[in-house]
């Protein structure tokens, strides 16, 4: 989805401003919602693509305005009723529903550690051989999905030369829609800030991007 | 750039506490519900707040700096040289390191969300989810890095590293000079979060 | 500037939605906004594009989530405070600065219907040659300045046909930061929507712009 | 899409009746500094209240249907053509008319703000001035189409027209069958703004 997370060469957003000794969380509740957005994972009821969607098609004007875990919080909510776990009128009352039965969470607390030192890795075993070798150059696919990609606009239709890949990675395009892991190779691509941005980009710099290879063509 | 609507600042101070008090209450309904279990939730806020930070990677960057057989671990599998510290997990699956040197800068984003390494940086400031960081860092990364006080010569090429992946970045900044004589314990106190990101140098 | 402005191949707004029976105007204040835009415009202290541009550089979670006119009304007061015909605290108080002086508004009742009826054109006489040909390919430059400019990102190193031209024109890029107004060709230029959105658009299917000679390089 | 904020709703109402507050505020500083007169201000609100609107656009539409003449002068000078008709002026000074056909539709958008021809069709609709049209248009002008009802088979042509200059462009829709006894005063009644913009046919 070409939509405003999408924002690598936007300009007019103002200058970065760094804050000094900032602490972890700027206020109780966002540690809080940090912590429900884990446990409630832990139902195994979506996947991390399709929560990554999830905050991508808040409205555009909400996703500008929010802060990360306002964003966080919004999706949340959307993933947890939109999997069955509590109803909207449970969250817009606070209460569990006349009658609903008391589940057991899986997420205990001498889970925790083993579960965030584990993370979820996204290697695949593969037996398909890479498609392009380190140094071969391509073109970045001119592909436009409506769901949930990882292959940003700013790259589309631009040149870049394979660096390595990282062998074979679950896909996000068909994850996010639980379509399946479609594993493939994921390449590092390097790409001339001048190929991506114009003349007027310094000859030296260059932006690199892990990519699909279903994100690339021969070129 | 202005701002004409200073009537519209409240949203954010009535948003805030709106914030506390709305997320108090869907933590209680899923308790009620048996869908979460509040001690794991203190057991995740206390691991990011005491455990899982930025000193995490200082000690990975000064061990690099001291010990020449782990930096090349380090170099060729990120991963398992970190893991070697104890630090591994959630969105640090799949490590890579990139160094800086006299001619070459890294600088680190995540132009599509805030991907980062969070097992050994912890969690992102609010600078690094910023629209402002996500959206200049690969179209300007020298003007971002002169919104940090660092102004690159032109000779410097600049490589942006954007996690559209799983694999996630550290930066290992140049070590100091006048630092010859500190052991790992004192060089990792130089190391700052911004430096293991790329947006600023460490200076002893 | 590449800014939330530039939707132009954005997705996830949702649909478009028509309204019935839409008046003119949906509340009186949006008529009194137009107006006072046009009488304040009378000043000549602006022109249109850096006019265009005020409300593009507004903050873009507010670009996204106010109206129109909302918009309209936001950008008047920082043309109108940056011009200097009123202050900040003028604005703010509602009241004019003590011993400020009483100006005399340049646009009358008698003088509106001929000022609409004008416009502002901005076809200039040139004695240059058109650089491009009728069917002449041409790629659209990728360029990203910081300021106005009217070549949307979408067509940024894209290959198109040249259509026809209409003269010279006023050219925006320069006009909006009063650096004079540069007049030169104003092309129509056809491009595929296959090479603008890659292979899932109908083969058929074409969008036009119109584009500026400086905007353009031979293909 | 949903929006989990229902109480942020209040923002917009809140923000209509504070613009109207803060609207006449600065109307009346602008009028007692002797900036802006308000009788003026009432000519051009009047103006585009009364006289500049779509049904300027529908009696250039009818005459091209009945005037071949005038339909060869409106498709090679628009501009000159519609100022025939009396209409001229501020957002409509360079016109260019594109004619659709049974194989090619025709679609105005502006992406890069809102322009739209005034002279001919009065100011734009608040869905020509939305986010969904403006970036939808040219990306996915079928997928807007049918958003109007309006679908289109794979084998007619959709020309998008981008107004990213000064030019401003007029659609000429087909003239529908069974009118053909019907004078131009009458098929003027049948042209809708819609079908101008190319959001819709003209139906009888």
């Amino acid at each position: 989805m070409n939509g405003v997370h999408d924002m690598g060469g936007m300009q007019g957003f103002g200058p970065v401003q760094p804050e000094a000794n900032e602490p972890v969380f700027h206020a109780p509740w966002e540690g809080r919602v940090l912590a429900l957005r884990r446990a409630a994972g832990a139902w195994r009821k979506w996947n991390i693509d399709f929560g990554r969607h999830t905050i991508e098609t808040l409205p555009p004007a909400d996703y500008l305005r929010m802060s990360y875990y306002e964003k966080w919080f919004a999706s949340t909510i959307k993933l947890i009723v939109g999997a069955g776990l509590v109803t909207k009128e449970e969250v817009e009352t606070g209460r569990p529903a006349a009658g609903s039965k008391r589940e057991t969470p899986p997420l205990t607390p001498d889970k925790v550690m083993p579960i965030l030192k584990a993370g979820g890795p996204t290697l695949r075993e593969t037996n398909a051989k890479p498609r392009f070798a380190d140094g071969a150059p391509v073109r970045a696919r001119d592909i436009n999905p409506a769901g949930h990609t990882r292959l940003p606009r700013y790259v589309r239709g631009r040149m870049g030369t394979i660096e390595c890949h990282h062998g074979a990675h679950v896909f996000p395009d068909t994850n996010s829609k639980f379509e399946g892991e479609k594993p493939q190779y994921l390449y590092t691509v390097r790409f001339e800030a001048r190929e991506l941005w114009g003349e007027g980009a310094n000859p030296r710099d260059t932006v690199h991007l892990d990519l699909w290879e279903e994100y690339l063509d021969p070129a | 750039m202005s701002h004409d609507h200073d009537d519209h600042g409240h949203d954010h101070d009535h948003g805030a506490s709106d914030m506390a008090l709305r997320v108090k209450a869907l933590e209680t309904l899923l308790i009620e519900k048996g869908l979460v279990d509040p001690a794991a939730l203190d057991a995740i806020v206390e691991a990011y707040e005491t455990q899982i930070g930025p000193r995490n990677g200082a000690r990975v960057v000064a061990r690099a700096w001291t010990d020449p057989d782990y930096k090349a671990r380090l170099m060729s599998d990120a991963t398992a040289a970190i893991a070697e510290m104890g630090f591994s997990g959630a969105q640090g699956e799949h490590m890579v390191v990139v160094e800086n040197t006299p001619d070459t800068h890294n600088l680190v984003v995540c132009t599509l969300c805030s991907c980062y390494p969070w097992p050994v940086l912890g969690l992102p400031p609010v600078w690094y989810k910023s629209s402002a960081f996500r959206s200049r860092a690969v179209i300007d990364p020298r003007g971002v890095l002169r919104d940090f006080g660092l102004a690159l010569p032109d000779e410097v090429a600049v490589r942006v590293w954007d996690s559209t992946a799983e694999i996630r970045y550290l930066v290992l900044p140049e070590r100091p000079s006048g630092t010859e004589n500190m052991n790992a314990e004192q060089l990792a106190g130089l190391v700052t979060r911004d430096s293991m990101v790329g947006t600023a140098r460490v200076t002893a």
